[in-house]
């Protein structure tokens, strides 16, 4: 256990919570890129319908591909 | 000032009418207060050192079932549309279907709960606290109701949807109203201080929550 | 429309938005790593243990900063709703919504890290301490406006009901803080050990700044992300908006 | 007095409903609003009585009182009836006329065929009585404009009479009426504004 710090009688504790941090951020995270993801492909699906807003007609292909 | 007294007086001849809402919050006040000491047990010693709380908290609770119709009636029937182009700025408009929620339900729970206060053996110094406290606090109750029921107005599940939303907001008035009768009860906290606190709070409340419900039920009529 | 104004809608323009978030996120994502693992390195081989708490010490190097990030994720959203009511912009709505379950995560973090630094400190998970209920009821208040936003179906009178519950609640917010310290100095006497003492030393305070900064960082870079993604998604409801519209014409002409 | 709107845009849920609408209506006239659902007839008159915002454009009641808003100076008469179940007619009548300002309930009563009824709970009357109750109040307190949103809708024929008659008589007493119809309402309107499927183009 060389290259985890020693962290006493409580390190159970230490881990956790640092542990449930990391698990609940990933979390949020993951969910945050999934409904992006979601989005984009919905926005591409209808653009491959050839719904499109009126005002981004024009340029539409290129906003649509940056993520 | 007469469309204000006649949209409370209005208020409280429906309520008195309808009745249903008065007796409902009479009625879950008293059953929330009688089932406790069954969870806790009938040690009246116990009883009567927590009685401040549980009389608190089920009075909220009791209120918190009948703010969801302050405003659900009028905007149900189209007669809030027609009250919103009276003379009366909809903040009054607010004001004075939460004054007449506070009447009509607050007044009933806060004389009801000394009733209540025997079951639970409260002191005998502490009663007119109890009155005294709840006739305070009960206003700000009504007003923050009002302003949930505002904000959910027209929704589907908006009982449950308003506890969420405004239970938070009633803690200052809980805190404070029990203080001050814990305050009485054992001391050695004045009762003064809490006591003012609690007016501050309700006064404050009265002041602020119609602005906040008429912006909610402009966006309603919207 | 006022000069003030037109600038304003500039800057907050959807698509203009999403052109300065692209620029900004990989250097903020950057920025928070590299905070981050600093933060880390600090707070468990360089800082020293603290002679009241021992190890668990460790524990403030994150539940202080999501205790802050907690209440500066209500002041996003407070700001945000002003800025909602007054101009009426949908970006501001849109700062607002997505931060509010950014805000709850940081809130919850903030609780369970104390009470994981509880157990050991004090000997149970949970305590009523005032600084722990306070942030409980504050989790409360991020619950229901999240509630809201999910209640109400169109999305610009979510935005102004939850605008106005948000500062109602940010005007609550010192008027709880204050009355649970109240409560809590009358039912406890103030035996317990506070979670941050008067005197921090410096060994444990840069890893902390350093943590807080970290975590700042991180919160922006996920705002950032949600709110490019709010944005997405408005853009496909208001094409399917058209699209909804565009076959009712057609079929309209048919019949 | 003159109503004037000028380039009114009206957008709901994201939807342009209407743009750049503009008209004129004097005093002693009346405007009939039609066209198909969702064309904005009912967002018109919500807008003018002021409950929603106009996306662009003004509203302004020309001669009108100028120290209250256009809403206090209009009745709206929308698919609600706004009455009390738990009231009588009489009362129902009675806090209007408290909480609006004026007015003889006797002669609304009468307006609208009601005086038979003055004594009976809301609640126990028909649809119809009730829409005619809840349209007394046009005759009960004065305001120069109305807003009538399918006033006739769930009238008999014989009741439309009452309803057409007041319109009538309030145009001749240099009122304005705003009433959007599917049914002609037997009342002769100066102008018609025809709503189209705006934004929809």
């Amino acid at each position: 256990m060389s290259v985890f710090p020693d962290l006493g009688d409580h390190a159970g504790f230490i881990w956790m919570a640092y542990g449930v941090s990391a698990l609940v951020l990933a979390g949020l995270i993951g969910w945050i890129r999934i409904d992006a993801r979601r989005q984009m492909t919905l926005l591409d699906d209808l653009e491959a319908r050839g719904i499109r807003r009126r005002s981004s007609r024009a340029k539409s292909k290129g906003a649509s591909k940056a993520r | 000032m007469k469309a204000f007294t006649s949209l409370v007086a209005r208020d409280l001849r429906l309520a008195w009418r309808e009745g249903g809402a008065i007796s409902t919050a009479l009625g879950f006040y008293l059953v929330v207060v009688a089932i406790l000491p069954l969870g806790l047990g009938p040690d009246l010693n116990l009883l009567a050192r927590i009685a401040p709380g549980i009389l608190w908290v089920a009075l909220l609770l009791a209120a918190l079932l009948s703010v969801d119709r302050i405003f659900h009636n009028d905007h149900e029937d189209g007669t809030l549309e027609i009250i919103a182009l009276g003379p009366l700025p909809l903040e009054l408009v607010a004001a004075a279907k939460a004054t007449a929620h506070w009447i009509s339900i607050g007044i009933p729970l806060t004389l009801a709960a000394p009733i209540l206060a025997l079951l639970l053996n409260l002191p005998a110094n502490a009663f007119w606290v109890l009155v005294l406290t709840m006739a305070t606090g009960t206003p700000a109750i009504s007003f923050l109701g009002a302003l949930g029921a505002a904000l959910t107005l027209g929704l589907g599940r908006g009982g449950l949807l308003l506890a969420l939303l405004i239970l938070p907001l009633y803690a200052p008035v809980l805190i404070f109203g029990v203080a001050a009768m814990n305050a009485v009860i054992t001391g050695p906290s004045p009762f003064l201080s809490s006591y003012l606190i609690l007016c501050a709070i309700t006064l404050a409340t009265i002041v602020l929550a119609p602005i906040a419900s008429a912006a909610a039920l402009r966006l309603n009529l919207n | 429309m006022t000069q003030a104004e037109g600038t304003f809608n500039r800057l907050a323009n959807p698509t203009r938005f999403m052109g300065l978030a692209s620029t900004i996120l990989p250097w903020l994502t950057c920025l928070t790593a590299l905070l981050l693992l600093t933060g880390l390195y600090l707070a468990f081989f360089v800082a020293p243990e603290d002679y009241q708490q021992g190890h668990t010490v460790k524990i403030m190097f994150i539940h202080v900063p999501f205790a802050w990030l907690a209440m500066m994720g209500y002041s996003v959203i407070t700001i945000a709703s002003i800025g909602s009511l007054i101009w009426r912009h949908p970006m501001a709505d849109v700062a607002a919504k997505t931060a509010a379950p950014i805000g709850a995560c940081f809130t919850l973090l903030a609780l369970v890290t104390g009470s994981l630094w509880g157990k050991p400190m004090w000997g149970t998970y949970w305590v009523w301490d005032a600084r722990l209920t306070s942030v409980l009821l504050l989790f409360f208040l991020y619950l229901g406006l999240m509630a809201l936003w999910q209640a109400i179906e169109e999305p610009s009178r979510a935005g102004r009901a939850a605008a106005i519950l948000a500062i109602v609640g940010s005007v609550n917010i010192p008027i709880i803080k204050f009355s649970v310290d109240w409560w809590n100095t009358l039912h406890q006497p103030a035996s317990v050990a506070k979670l941050d003492g008067p005197s921090i030393h410096s060994s444990i305070l840069t890893p902390l700044l350093i943590m807080a900064a970290a975590f700042t960082c991180l919160f922006f870079v996920m705002h950032l992300m949600a709110m490019r993604t709010e944005v997405l998604r408005r853009r496909v409801q208001a094409l399917q908006l058209t699209h909804v519209d565009a076959a009712g014409v057609t079929q309209g002409a048919r019949a | 007095m003159k109503l004037a709107l000028k380039d009114l845009k009206c957008v709901r849920g994201g939807r342009t409903v209407f743009e750049g609408l503009s008209l004129n209506v004097r005093d002693g006239t009346g405007v009939e609003l039609t066209g198909p659902n969702g064309s904005g007839k009912s967002s018109l008159l919500r807008m003018l009585a002021g409950f929603i915002p106009a996306a662009a454009g003004h509203i302004h009641l020309e001669g009108g009182d100028n120290d209250v808003s256009l809403g206090e100076q209009c009745h709206y008469v929308g698919h609600l009836n706004g009455v009390k179940r738990a009231l009588s007619v009489q009362e129902n009548l009675a806090f209007w006329t408290e909480y609006l300002g004026g007015g003889e309930i006797e002669s609304a009563l009468s307006a609208f065929d009601l005086e038979n009824l003055s004594h009976i709970p809301a609640g126990l009357l028909s649809a119809g009585q009730a829409r005619r109750l809840g349209l007394a109040r046009l005759a009960l307190v004065h305001r120069p404009v109305w807003l009538l949103d399918e006033p006739s809708v769930s009238l008999d024929k014989g009741s439309r009479k009452f309803l057409s008659t007041a319109i009538a008589s309030h145009i001749k007493a240099g009122g304005i009426v705003i009433a959007a119809t599917h049914a002609p309402l037997g009342v002769k309107f100066a102008q018609s504004l025809k709503l189209g499927t705006g934004g929809r183009s």
